[in-house]
């Protein structure tokens, strides 16, 4: 490197790594799981933190798909349906000859992705407010619903939805194994791609990014249909780990996706963020969500207690980040 | 004065009209579809009719306007379902008790002021995302709404009942009440302010505008506007449901996004997110005249809200064209 | 002893993580008295009137009204203590009138509700001032940049300033509306009001300017009156060495053939435009603010649906449906607007100036990092953009994000280059830099398509120069026929010399 | 005037067949919705048959009590026969349903219940003797002590809510048996499992499981599978996955339902109603109970009903009939 490259890109300091948001996430949920450990003693059971992180997994996946769309500057507001439409809708296309049940697994991932790109076609050539055109294919999803759901009597387990729901390889749950690799790409694409650029560009201003020569419509087609595929897994992954579909397994997961990413530090108003911040925020939201479980209280005070704790957290991480 | 001068000093009501022009295709849809409505229900054309119609949109109304007040300041809640779930238990709570009528009126007020006063201090103040914040809110407040009344209950005077859900269109008239509210407000120096301080908060600031007042106030506004939405639906029901209000929350951005209100603050108008509410609203009532099964209610609303935003948008192309 | 200054800054310096902007600055503005803030862009004059405003505040020194120190000044008490700013980028309402924008921070009120015929009167009063006759209820969204940038100087005027700070209130408006400007700054300086003054066009501030300051990297390096003092003088002080002329020598190119040829381009105001745009030519797009010439540039670009009844670029039938297409075909486009369309400025300055490439790449391919380091040094080093390029692009000064809008699409080497005002806000050097590497394009047998609004510049640097009206093109006046004259009375439609296109 | 004097409440008896019949649905997606909808439309078709009905008008509020009070309004608007409803929040239709009732059109409710009493009939299942029967079975599954976990349906609900009611007293009865922790959530597999599990790591020690409904105990049961926990003694609803796991893991188990008939004999009750005949304003519908004895004969029904659907107990008129007889 020249010495005018490192004026003009100084080496990031360590301090600096250290108060961003996704570091930061990862450090709170350190925080908490030890001391949790100390107050439960069951909780930081090696076996149990497996658990959460498997759990985070799911909403992780989710929330892959729904970073991408919120750093385009959109929101989806279908991922609940996807996932709900995949998961119940896996064991219909179960087939004779597709012993493995990947073909039909496949088949799901296609149809959650062709559900993405109807929204982004939707966003891009409709000009629908993004709210309003994932809102409006969930309510269509809901009505596809009707007639999936309750119809077939299939039982839904296949190899590898056995695999996925139960399967641990190496001692890594097989769920955890995936959202791994899906993170790998994601990051990789993201921040290493041409395309990655352009849902940045999108997001932090599509009028600039239409005169720069951004591909607007493809790019936005293109972060929906992210969408929908991971949103598909996400609907597999719960298959597998439930055993069966039913009609509302995806709902808890569309605001469990959002949150997540915006508590890594994602703009909700777009253009900045990472999906290395959604992966701790997603371990952060079932971390807290386990923790109120144990907790003995009536259920008013659990819900207060759980709004407290996302606040507190929130003022730990977020103040933080605004300090530099 | 004389005439010309007087006419080239005409502001306000010019002002108002040049703010229908977002809104002008979802107005004329809407209309359409209250035409429609009254075609295949001509009891709606009555006093009974206005009157219940009135009784099933003001709540939706109400928390739409309390969306919007955030949307345009910039902001967006979570937490609307909740905070109409909490005016409803206190108003079910206290009313019937020592505290009477007026009394919980009160509270209820105070808690929505309050609770919206304190959501927008932290988001405001703390410069924390809104959306992850009223989440959070969400659960608190629910939280107290189920401490408060754990299961359904409570009871609110039958009068009180009878005068703003009977067979008088007391809820017509309380709808232009908050209209008249709200045009009052933004006629407020702090009220105006909203749109700048959403819009551009930085450049508001240097103007001498008082950023971090409208914004904390909308907040404020908007938490009343969502507890009183409860307290009519306390009133409506005649009793109180910790969980009653939780389908609003989606509702109102759907409305207020429906009717233009941009999510980046300072875009769109209250009268739009009042036709977007209608809309949800009296789309329901048509779909069940026209005798659609639920299935075809849930296609038919998906492309009837998508509808309504596509079709302004290819006409306003085709005239750039 | 002169009496007390009405505002003054006493040795204040401020600095932005680490960065001293401003070094013990001292500033003081006398009643009656026209000051010239001038520097190159960077200096910190920006950030000077923001902490004179109360928009900032500052690490060491104070600011002063009449004599009195304040300590944490914020804007609305400078507003009380009758000082007001128009600032550079502009800070508008879009969806609220023309008057509530004027108002809005000092509205009247009545019974604590804002007095709407107060108001009226009140801003159609400053609205005449700068000479705006729209209606008083037109959303400022509707308006172009030219007449925004008057809304802003009617909302300081509407609070009746005793003090009156303008940064680069010309930079977007055409000669018509600077005239009627300084007229109106002259009128207020003899009624005594204190005016701060910040442009980059030096022959305004000769023209209109008693006293200067002159700041060079957040130091002052001269405070005196302007009489006896040259522009050159004044170039030598901000950019600290002898200068030459601002304009390259012209000389005409070999290359002369038509890269883009069109007839009977319409689209939104556009009417029947006929134009043919050479290789190796500066051909300038001159007019009033707003009469269309930035739709025809955006309908070249792709930019707006157009039809055109012939249409050939770079030998390709048909105008371009898209800016990728447009872009394929070799054309690049700079706007004016560059905050809102030519630059993300959340993002960091070496991330701005590879997005044409990275809008261009595979989708998949895997960015080489160290490469983007290399160009994006070079890039910057070439519009001598200074310092850390990982800084968001909206830390830097109005010039140098005009910078990086310009150099942001160099790598791509357009053979069409589509400018919208590229020199708004630049400084002299900057302006030197870029007028000098327009000229070079133009003779390496790039075209380039100039539309400005400071006619010097279009009389200086261009081949030819289209005038437009209403949408039109009204005359093309040829190198050899070109003065500011020519260019003005075509613009206001009193043109004998009018050419076939 | 004499068959008036014995009518049901609501009635005017100025209605004639053939009735419209509206089904006020809360959400019409869940399975066990679209199961009682099914039997409610195999009810209107055999009474079109009979030329009693003409028409099923049927809304869905999508799990909204405000909507279902909208939909109920227009119901009235369009001045329908009968309306049957699962009620979205125990006091929000009140009044509007009170106002139907005051038109002397039939309203029969079912499942979820208001609090008003200005209803033609209520028809359920024992809330709070679901409640104490599970205990029950519990208890002494578990030999009168123990350290239990209780999972209740959503908080707010007053279905959870008797359920729950029920339970208590024989709880405090049998003080040896400790409550560990207790959870709300939606009556759903994935949310259970979840919640089970946590508290498995929090807890070393369960010797029993209170499920009070819906497709919780699958969650639990789920949860002890995949951690290699031994399976304890549950008692839950008649989901099919639920009765299945129960074969597969050989649990010692109980578990009643609620039938989805409910939907079928509530417009049978509803024609009845309208035709003049006297119908008890509160059906108790007796619980069934399903244990080791007759799980067979259950799951031998299976194949018939959804993978995520909810086995029921067969029904006929004749058994309408009974219910309708009781007093
Ligand atoms: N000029 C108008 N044309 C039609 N309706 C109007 C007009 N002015 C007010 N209204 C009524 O007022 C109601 C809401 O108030 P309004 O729409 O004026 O708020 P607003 O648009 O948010 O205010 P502002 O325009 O200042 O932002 C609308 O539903 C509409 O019925
Ligand atoms: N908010 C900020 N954060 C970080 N750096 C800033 C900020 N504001 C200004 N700067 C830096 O301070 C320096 C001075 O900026 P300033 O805007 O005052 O320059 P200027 O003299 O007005 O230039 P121009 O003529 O281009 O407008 C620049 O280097 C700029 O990058
Ligand atoms: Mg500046
Ligand atoms: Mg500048």
């Amino acid at each position: 490197m020249n010495p005018g490259e490192a004026v003009r890109f100084p080496k990031v300091r360590p301090r600096a790594l250290f108060a961003s948001r996704p570091v930061l996430t990862f450090l709170i949920v350190v925080a908490v799981w030890i001391g949790a450990s100390f107050v439960k003693p069951g909780f930081g059971a090696f076996g149990h933190l497996r658990y959460l992180v498997e759990l985070g997994a799911v909403v992780g996946l989710a929330a892959i798909g729904q970073t991408f769309v919120v750093i385009a500057g959109g929101i989806d507001l279908s991922v609940g349906a996807i996932i709900t439409v995949s998961a119940v809708g896996a064991p219909l296309v179960a087939l004779a000859f597709d012993e493995s049940g990947a073909f039909a697994a496949l088949i799901t991932l296609a149809a959650a992705t062709v559900i993405g790109v109807l929204n982004g076609l939707g966003v891009a050539f409709l000009r629908a407010h993004p709210m309003i055109m994932t809102l409006a294919m969930a309510t269509f999803l809901q009505g596809l619903l009707i007639l999936l759901a309750g119809g077939s009597a299939i039982s839904a387990q296949s190899p590898l939805l056995e695999w996925l729901g139960s399967a641990r390889p190496g001692g890594v749950p097989a769920g955890v194994l995936v959202w791994a690799i899906a993170s790998v790409l994601s990051l990789l694409a993201l921040h290493a791609t041409p395309f990655g650029a352009r849902v940045f560009a999108l997001g932090a201003n599509s009028l600039a990014a239409t005169l720069s020569g951004v591909n607007v419509p493809a790019t936005t087609v293109a972060v929906y249909a992210i969408s929908g595929l991971t949103a598909g897994m996400t609907g597999l992954l719960l298959l597998g780990m439930n055993g069966q579909g039913y009609v509302g397994i995806g709902d808890p997961y569309l605001l469990s996706s959002i949150a997540a990413v915006v508590l890594g530090g994602t703009s909700i108003l777009g253009g900045s963020g990472t999906y290395a911040g959604s992966i701790p925020g997603a371990v952060l939201l079932v971390t807290i969500t386990g923790l109120i479980t144990v907790v003995n209280a009536s259920p008013g005070w659990r819900s207060i207690l759980f709004g407290s704790l996302i606040l507190a957290l929130l003022l730990i991480s977020g103040r933080e980040a605004r300090r530099r | 004065m004389n005439a010309i001068e007087s006419a080239s000093l005409r502001l306000y009501w010019p002002a108002q009209r040049q703010r229908n022009r977002g809104a002008g295709g979802l107005l004329i849809v809407v209309a359409a579809f209250l035409a429609l409505y009254a075609y295949l229900f001509p009891g709606l054309l009555s006093v009974g009719g206005v009157a219940k119609f009135a009784q099933s949109w003001l709540p939706l109304a109400m928390v739409s306007m309390a969306q919007a007040i955030l949307m345009l300041a910039g902001g967006v809640s979570l937490a609307i379902g909740a905070m109409v779930s909490l005016g409803a238990v206190i108003a079910a709570t206290t009313m019937a008790g020592p505290l009477g009528v007026a009394g919980g009126a009160a509270l209820v007020m105070i808690a929505g002021l309050g609770v919206g006063a304190a959501c927008g201090v932290i988001v405001v103040r703390l410069g924390l995302p809104a959306i992850v914040v009223t989440l959070a809110a969400s659960f608190i407040v629910g939280g107290a709404a189920l401490l408060i009344l754990p299961r359904p209950g409570g009871t609110i005077p039958a009068w009180l009942s009878d005068l703003l859900a009977g067979d008088k269109p007391v809820a017509a008239w309380l709808v232009i009440a908050v209209v008249v509210f709200w045009k009052l407000y933004l006629a407020t120096p702090l009220g105006l302010s909203l749109y700048a301080a959403g819009e551009n908060p930085d450049a508001a600031y240097r103007a001498g505008v008082p950023v971090d007042a409208a914004r904390i106030l909308a907040y404020a506004v908007s938490g009343l506007l969502a507890t009183c939405a409860g307290l009519f639906v306390a009133a409506k029901t005649g009793s109180g449901d910790p969980v009653i209000g939780e389908a609003f929350t989606l509702n109102s951005i759907a409305a207020a996004v429906l009717g233009g209100v941009g999510f980046l603050g300072g875009k769109g108008a209250m009268r739009g997110a009042l036709a977007g509410s209608l809309l949800l609203s009296v789309m329901i009532n048509v779909m069940y005249f026209l005798g659609f099964p639920p299935v075809a209610h849930y296609i038919a609303q998906g492309l009837i809200i998508i509808g309504a935003v596509a079709l302004p948008e290819f006409s306003a192309r085709r005239r750039a064209l | 002893m002169t009496p007390a200054p009405t505002l003054a800054a006493r040795g204040v310096s401020k600095s932005f993580f680490g960065n001293a902007v401003l070094r013990e600055v001292s500033i003081a503005l006398q009643p009656g008295r026209i000051h010239a803030l001038l520097g190159e862009n960077g200096a910190g004059k920006s950030t000077l009137i923001n902490i004179l405003s109360g928009a900032l505040l500052p690490d060491a020194g104070a600011v002063e009204i009449d004599g009195r120190v304040f300590r944490g000044l914020n804007p609305r008490d400078a507003h009380r203590a009758g000082i007001a700013v128009v600032q550079q980028e502009l800070g508008l309402t879009t969806q609220l009138s023309i008057a509530e924008n004027i108002g809005i921070g000092a509205l009247p009120r009545r019974y604590g509700l804002i007095d709407y015929r107060g108001l009226a009167r009140r801003a159609r009063a400053a609205m005449d001032l700068v000479g705006l006759n729209e209606d008083l209820a037109t959303p400022v969204g509707d308006l172009p940049l030219g007449r925004r940038q008057m809304v802003e100087i009617a909302r300081a005027l509407f609070r009746e300033p005793r003090v009156l700070i303008l940064d680069e209130p010309t930079s977007s408006l055409s000669a018509h509306e600077v005239e009627t400007l300084t007229a109106l700054l002259d009128r207020l300086r003899a009624k005594g009001t204190a005016i701060l003054y910040i442009s980059h066009r030096l022959n305004e501030v000769m023209r209109l300017c008693q006293h200067v300051t002159v700041l060079k990297d957040g130091v002052v390096t001269a405070d005196r009156p302007i009489e006896g003092v040259e522009a050159a003088d004044l170039v030598r002080l901000m950019v600290g060495r002898d200068t030459g002329h601002l304009f390259p020598a012209w000389t005409p190119s070999a290359d002369r053939d038509p890269i883009i040829q069109v007839s009977g381009l319409s689209s939104g105001v556009l009417r029947d435009i006929d134009m043919s745009i050479r290789r190796g030519e500066v051909l300038g797009i001159g007019g009033l603010v707003g009469q269309g010439q930035e739709d025809l540039l955006l309908s070249l670009y792709g930019a707006l649906p157009a039809s055109a009844r012939t249409a050939e670029f770079n030998r390709q039938r048909n105008l371009p449906a898209s800016v990728r297409r447009a872009n394929a075909l070799g054309l690049a486009y700079v706007p004016a607007d560059r905050k809102r369309e030519g630059l993300h400025l959340i993002h960091a300055i070496g991330w701005n100036l590879m997005l044409p490439s990275l809008a261009r790449a595979f989708s998949l391919s895997l960015r080489d990092r160290s490469k983007e380091r290399v160009l994006a040094t070079a890039l910057a080093d070439r519009f001598a953009i200074k310092g850390d390029l990982t800084r968001q692009v909206r830390a830097l000064s109005g010039g140098n994000q005009q910078k990086v809008a310009l150099a942001k699409w160099t790598p791509a080497e357009p053979q069409v280059w589509l400018l919208n005002d590229p020199t708004r806000g630049v400084d002299v050097e900057t302006k030197r830099e870029i007028y000098a590497l327009l000229r070079r394009l133009a003779s390496e047998g790039k075209a380039i398509v100039l539309s400005s609004s400071d006619t010097p510049e279009l009389v200086h640097l261009c081949d030819r120069v289209a005038v437009m009206r209403e949408g039109r093109i009204v005359a093309t006046i040829e190198r050899e026929a070109l003065s500011e004259g020519a260019i003005v009375a075509a613009a206001m439609g009193a043109d004998p010399l009018r050419t076939a296109a | 005037p004499s068959e008036a004097a014995a009518a049901a409440k609501c009635i005017k008896g100025d209605r004639k067949p053939p009735f419209t019949i509206g089904w006020a649905d809360i959400y019409s997606v869940p399975t066990w919705m679209k199961e009682t909808q099914g039997t409610i439309e195999k009810e209107v078709d055999e009474l079109k048959k009979q030329g009693l009905v003409s028409k099923l008008v049927v809304t869905d509020a999508q799990g909204d009590a405000n909507t279902q009070i909208q939909q109920i309004q227009s119901m009235i608007d369009s001045n329908v026969d009968a309306i049957i409803l699962i009620a979205g929040s125990s006091t929000a239709p009140g009044r509007v349903i009170a106002d139907a009732c005051a038109k002397g059109i039939a309203v029969i409710n079912f499942d979820s219940l208001v609090d008003t009493d200005e209803v033609t009939a209520k028809i359920n299942t024992d809330s709070a003797q679901w409640g104490a029967s599970a205990a029950k079975f519990l208890v002494d599954a578990i030999g009168g002590k123990g350290k239990i976990l209780v999972l209740n349906g959503p908080a707010g609900i007053s279905v959870s809510d008797d359920r729950r009611k029920g339970a208590e007293p024989v709880l405090k009865a049998n003080p040896n048996v400790t409550i560990l922790a207790e959870t709300n959530t939606a009556y759903n597999v994935a949310p259970a499992q979840e919640a089970v599990t946590n508290l498995l790591f929090a807890h070393p020690d369960i010797d029993g499981i209170l499920s009070l409904g819906g497709a919780l105990s699958a969650g639990a049961v789920l949860a002890f599978d995949k951690q290699g926990r031994a399976q304890v003694p549950i008692t839950g609803e008649n989901a099919r996955q639920f009765l299945e796991l129960w074969k597969a893991k050989n649990l010692k188990a109980w578990a009643t339902m609620q039938p989805n008939w409910l939907g079928a004999f509530a417009t049978y009750a509803a024609v009845q109603a309208l035709s003049g005949k006297d119908v008890p304003a509160f059906v108790k519908i007796p619980l069934p109970v399903i244990d080791n004895s007759n799980i067979d004969q259950y799951l031998a029904k299976a194949k018939d009903f959804p993978a995520d659907g909810y086995i029921y107990s067969p029904y006929d008129q004749k058994l309408f009939d009974e219910l309708l007889a009781q007093k």
